[in-house]
């Protein structure tokens, strides 16, 4: 018999976004209960290691429609303007709801709370918290969530089936890792917040658990992935591990240097004009990219990078505002930042793409939502812009909540011994994969495959043989995952285990990137073509969505919401 | 007895603070005179005689503080160290007899502080 | 090899979901060189509290009188006596090395409105007063001082 | 990398499914010289035997997964470099903590002591979003950022002498975190702490050990906090003589 659990609202993460709505149904409705779902327990989600900041227009000398232009233009106009619009609108408000949540923001001497630069916004309103911004907010939020009891943690629980039955979503199936169990936990809506999918590629900022759980999920149960090409390179991580060196060193003055000591961003033309290294991220990372072919990088032990050097700021400043920066660059480079320059590349960030939802967060399936960085309500388009993601979190999190608990309300509850067979089917399959044997194949070794192939065909620059190669690529190597062979057969804490299943949903989101990307003839934010280099809006401004039918992806599009900021050439 | 402890731990803890605090500040002045540095003849031979040491002990206003610094080397000591082997033989021993150990301790500190303020108010 | 700790440290309220094995305690407790200062500490518990009964008694003796005074004194003189009183100095500035290290810290950063003076001068202030008491002690005991 | 440096693990391995006590189990692989302790975990995992559990995820010491003794000390994984050890390097689960399986501990324990501190801000009346931020000045932020920074590794507990004999101890990060909310600005609900404070995990149960704070990574001091807390709790006893519950305020 499976065990099963019954509440409203069933909530996939414990990460920012997903706590988020979790609060926000419990206090939009004083009777809701809420279960929140997560393969790790909260404060390990991926949203602790955001470093630089939160947007939200804050000051006098900024504005909402300041907010929203940098947005659009930084997204090279493919995000859903109406979208935008409430997020610039909301995002003030719920970073103040942080700030009464006890998130410890840096503060001005008046008492205000600080904001600094960030790339492509125009004026200062990035929200930081030092240089551990997604840290202090997860805490925040993780610890404000404790106060209500309504929401009901299971935590290490890895949800692997979305619970589908008459064409409406009841819950979700969970393998208890502890216990090597599956567990069925219905409610009459389910939120996805699991979170990115960076593990697809080799060189990530990313951590372990970013293995596009949510996005695999929904894809296999026929909802869209939408603007899935769209892959940030964030520049400034560390060569080797992929440590990210946030982008809040550039907003508080850093440099951006070749192997000659030279600033290139403003010695060359790069696209960034005046912004120099407050660039957006696409562009700078192309940069990059173009000053090592040149010759100009300096070569190390995990390939050619560059410096960014944040020497003139100073002891103090430094210490003050990005202690985070170089207690990493100590530990994980071996230089200290007051001293030395710190060696960065480009290195996978954040999908800009994901789970196909309207602004209310609801996908195509019936009481399915989601939000948060795997899914994709069009307020990135083809680039985000750096620190819009946390306060996406935020008011998309809580919006999606809000609404899944309206759908949640108006539905009832699905047939539950159909469900609970449903459960028990997916306790066979995971019994079956556990220790199974089967051909030569190791996990490692066709995770590897992947991350490689991915590098290779959806790296900062694409061009088609390539694209087309890595198709092929994942197609082949999804044959082999069937072969591969487990060696655990413990029940308890079997990663192993977990480590199949993340791959095998990898491998759904990657083959779904690489065909959208090879889709996409030209050349648009962070989808960047050596043989298409142009933006052509008379034929690509639109999403791309993928569709997994019977097992086959398909490519099909969607239009993009212009309301009042007409696409034009995109120059800073 | 447990519950009792657990009740009075913030005197017992301010008692053992003061200990820790003013008893170490005051042991090594006591301890360098009457322990060590009369006994071995470093002063003057009535610095420790009996009439001079009461006279200070009466003094109207002199002798209250003679006192007070008597008392608190009686009994600040003992209420740091019944704190303190309290906490050792938790080290050691664990919890389960710590109800029986920890209570004799602060027994014996209390009685001790008890004669400290007899001896010093009463019988000087 | 470690020894077990408390079977319940760090154990859930809720009775836990598989078997687990029970907590160890770190390698090498109490003898590992992490916790000798931290024990000895603890330790000096009996040196303060016997110290304590020690003061006890002479402020006894010169309650009982001139004679029991003078016993006392001659107590006092004993080797023993003295090679006590020598170990109790030791461990009293033990002690107050180790936690006039401690203490500062321990200061809220503030205390209702008002803010504590920074940390190192709380600890110099501490050995000033440390060297004060000593000082008018041995002044006042030693016949210094009228 | 068949000229590199070899080193020999010494891993604790434990399963509950067959396991009746943990033991020991050996492994000698090549490592590179700027691999971190979970470099070489990940590499055991990987290559040669996929069966060993532990957990991680962040690898730059801010998820606080990856807790674990090294060579009997408590350490972060992730940023402990390898070439701070020899050529043997012994790795065990957490002390203090019961085990789950090899290198994984049980943190429902230390879950519960968490949400005790009531970690969140208490206030008599919650301000509206309206009203905008409050103002907190940098000295007031300063007061209780430090304990703020702490993310739940757990290395302290591992290395308390107070946790591994009394299972109701608090412990040093869940009163810093309490410390923190009580000494933030913003907040008004230091009574309620204060009471759990003097409850039945007590904070006087620490003696001031001060390892905690020795073995922290991310130099929260929680031995400041514990025993700041312990002051703090101990003025709100002698107050509340004073000033009667619930009347002032
Ligand atoms: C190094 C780094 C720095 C960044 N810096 C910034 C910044 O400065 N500003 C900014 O705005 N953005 C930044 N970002 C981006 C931003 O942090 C993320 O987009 C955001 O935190 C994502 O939050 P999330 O809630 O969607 O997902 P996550 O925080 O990743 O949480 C995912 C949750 O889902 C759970 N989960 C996943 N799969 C499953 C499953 N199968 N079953 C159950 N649970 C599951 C996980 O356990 C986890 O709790 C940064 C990102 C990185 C990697
Ligand atoms: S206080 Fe330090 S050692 Fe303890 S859990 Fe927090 S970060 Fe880890
Ligand atoms: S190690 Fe333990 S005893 Fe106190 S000072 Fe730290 S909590
Ligand atoms: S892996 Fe996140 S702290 Fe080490």
């Amino acid at each position: 018999m499976v065990e099963v659990f019954r509440h409203d609202l069933v909530i996939v993460g414990g990460g920012g976004a997903g706590l988020r709505a979790a609060i926000a149904a419990v206090e939009a409705d004083p009777k809701a209960s809420v279960a929140l779902v997560s393969k790790v327990y909260p404060m390990r989600s991926h949203t602790v290691s955001a470093e630089g900041g939160a947007a939200a227009v804050a000051r006098e000398d900024d504005s909402l429609e300041m907010h929203f232009k940098d947005t659009v233009k930084g997204s090279d106009f493919l995000a859903d303007q109406d979208v935008v619009d409430y997020f610039v609108e909301e995002a003030p408000k719920e970073l103040t709801r942080l700030e009464h949540w006890g998130c410890p923001w840096s503060r001005d001497e008046d008492g205000r709370v600080s904001v600094r630069a960030f790339g492509g916004m125009t004026t200062k309103r990035t929200w930081y918290a030092a240089d551990k911004v997604g840290f202090h907010m997860l805490h925040s939020l993780f610890q404000h969530s404790m106060r209500y009891d309504r929401i009901v943690r299971y935590d290490e629980q890895f949800v692997t089936k979305l619970l589908v039955d008459d064409g409406v979503v009841r819950g979700v199936v969970a393998l208890d890792v502890r216990e090597g169990v599956v567990k069925v936990y219905l409610g009459r809506a389910v939120i996805l917040t699991t979170g990115g999918a960076g593990k697809c590629f080799p060189f990530t900022t990313n951590g372990n658990i970013k293995t596009g759980d949510g996005m695999a999920l929904a894809y296999r149960a026929g909802v869209g992935l939408k603007d899935m090409e769209f892959v940030q390179y964030h520049p400034t991580g560390l060569p080797g591990t992929g440590i990210l060196i946030t982008e809040a060193s550039r907003g508080e003055g850093g440099y951006v240097v070749n192997g000659e000591g030279e600033r290139f961003l403003v010695t060359r033309d790069y696209g960034v004009g005046q912004k120099a290294e407050l660039g957006p991220r696409d562009m700078i990372s192309r940069a990059i990219m173009l000053e090592v072919q040149a010759g100009r990088g300096i070569k190390g032990p995990y390939g050619e990078y560059v410096h960014l050097d944040l020497r003139h700021l100073g002891e103090a400043k430094i210490n003050e505002r990005l202690p985070f920066v170089r207690l990493l660059a100590k530990t994980y480079a071996g230089v200290d930042p007051v001293f030395e320059p710190i060696p960065i590349r480009p290195v996978v960030h954040y999908m800009m793409g994901g789970v196909d939802t309207d602004i209310d967060g609801a996908t195509s399936l019936p009481g399915l939502y989601a939000a948060g960085e795997t899914a994709c309500v069009s307020l990135n388009g083809a680039n985000r812009l750096g620190s819009n993601s946390l306060t996406e979190c935020l008011v998309f999190g809580a919006r999606a909540g809000i609404h899944a608990l309206r759908h949640a309300a108006a539905s009832g509850a699905g047939n539950e011994s159909r469900l609970a067979e449903m459960g028990a089917a997916e306790q066979a399959r995971i019994d079956s994969l556990r220790g199974r044997k089967r051909g030569a194949e190791k996990i490692a070794q066709i995770r590897r495959e992947m991350q490689e192939s991915m590098e290779r065909g959806c790296g900062v620059y694409r061009e088609q043989p390539s694209m087309q190669e890595t198709v092929r690529d994942l197609d082949r190597i999804k044959k082999r995952f069937a072969d591969v062979s487990l060696e655990d057969t413990s029940k308890v804490f079997n990663t192993e285990l977990t480590a199949a299943l993340e791959l095998e949903n990898m491998l759904d989101v990657a083959e779904a990137v690489a065909i959208a990307a090879a889709g996409r003839r030209e050349s648009r934010g962070a989808h960047a073509c050596r043989d298409f280099t142009t933006r052509n809006d008379q034929e690509f401004l639109h999403h791309s969505v993928m569709f997994l039918e019977g097992g086959v992806p398909r490519l099909d599009r969607k239009p993009v919401t212009i309301t009042r900021f007409q696409p034009e050439e995109r120059k800073y | 007895m447990k519950t009792l402890m657990l009740r009075l731990e913030p005197v017992i803890w301010l008692l053992f603070g003061a200990g820790i605090m003013l008893g170490t500040l005051l042991l090594p002045g006591y301890l360098l005179t009457v322990g060590i540095g009369g006994p071995l003849g470093a002063f003057a031979a009535d610095a420790l005689s009996y009439d001079r040491l009461h006279a200070m002990a009466t003094h109207p206003i002199g002798g209250i503080l003679f006192r007070l610094v008597l008392l608190g080397l009686v009994a600040l000591p003992l209420w740091k160290g019944a704190h303190h082997l309290r906490a050792l033989s938790v080290d050691f021993d664990g919890h389960h007899r710590d109800g029986v150990v920890g209570s004799l301790l602060y027994a014996i500190a209390t009685v001790g502080s008890l004669l400290g303020i007899y001896a010093v108010f009463f019988r000087l | 090899m470690s020894v077990p700790a408390n079977p319940k440290a760090m154990a859930p309220h809720r009775p836990g979901r598989t078997r687990t094995a029970p907590p160890m305690r770190p390698d090498g407790f109490p003898s590992a060189p992490r916790y000798r200062t931290y024990l000895l500490f603890d330790a000096t518990g009996l040196t303060y509290l016997l110290a304590g009964f020690a003061v006890l008694a002479v402020a006894w003796s010169l309650g009982s009188g001139p004679e029991a005074w003078a016993r006392a004194l001659e107590t006092l003189r004993s080797p023993i006596a003295i090679a006590f009183h020598v170990l109790v100095l030791v461990s009293a500035i033990f002690v107050g090395v180790r936690f006039f290290r401690l203490f500062p810290k321990a200061q809220p950063a503030r205390i209702g409105p008002a803010k504590p003076p920074p940390r190192p001068v709380i600890h110099a202030m501490l050995y000033v007063a440390w060297a004060g008491i000593t000082l008018a002690l041995v002044a006042v005991l030693g016949g210094f001082l009228p | 990398m068949s000229d590199s440096k070899k080193v020999r693990f010494v891993l604790t391995r434990f399963d509950p499914d067959q396991d009746q006590v943990p033991k020991t189990q050996e492994y000698e692989i090549p490592v590179r010289p700027d691999w971190k302790i979970l470099d070489a975990l990940n590499y055991i995992k990987d290559e040669v035997d996929p069966t060993l559990s532990h957990r991680w995820s962040c690898r730059m010491a801010v998820c606080g997964s990856c807790g674990m003794m090294v060579n009997g000390e408590p350490r972060l994984t992730c940023s402990t470099p390898l070439s701070d050890y020899g050529d043997v390097v012994e790795i065990a689960p957490l002390a203090n903590f019961p085990v789950v399986r090899d290198l994984v501990v049980e943190l429902e324990g230390f879950m519960d002591k968490f949400k005790a501190v009531k970690p969140w801000i208490l206030r008599a009346k919650e301000k509206a979003v309206e009203e905008g931020t409050h103002r907190q000045t940098p000295d007031e932020l300063h007061a209780f950022k430090q304990f703020s920074m702490c993310i739940n590794c757990m290395l302290c507990y591992a290395a308390c002498p107070v946790v591994m004999n009394s299972p109701e101890f608090l412990g040093p990060a869940a009163i810093a975190l309490g410390h923190r909310y009580n000494m933030d600005s913003r907040d008004e609900g230091s009574r309620e702490r204060n009471e759990v404070f003097r409850g039945e995990g007590t904070v006087f149960e620490c003696s001031y050990a001060n390892e905690c704070t020795e073995v922290c990574p991310k130099g929260v001091d929680p031995a400041a906090a514990v025993n700041q807390a312990k002051l703090n709790a101990v003025v709100d006893w002698a107050t509340s003589f004073v000033v009667p519950r619930g009347g002032g305020k």
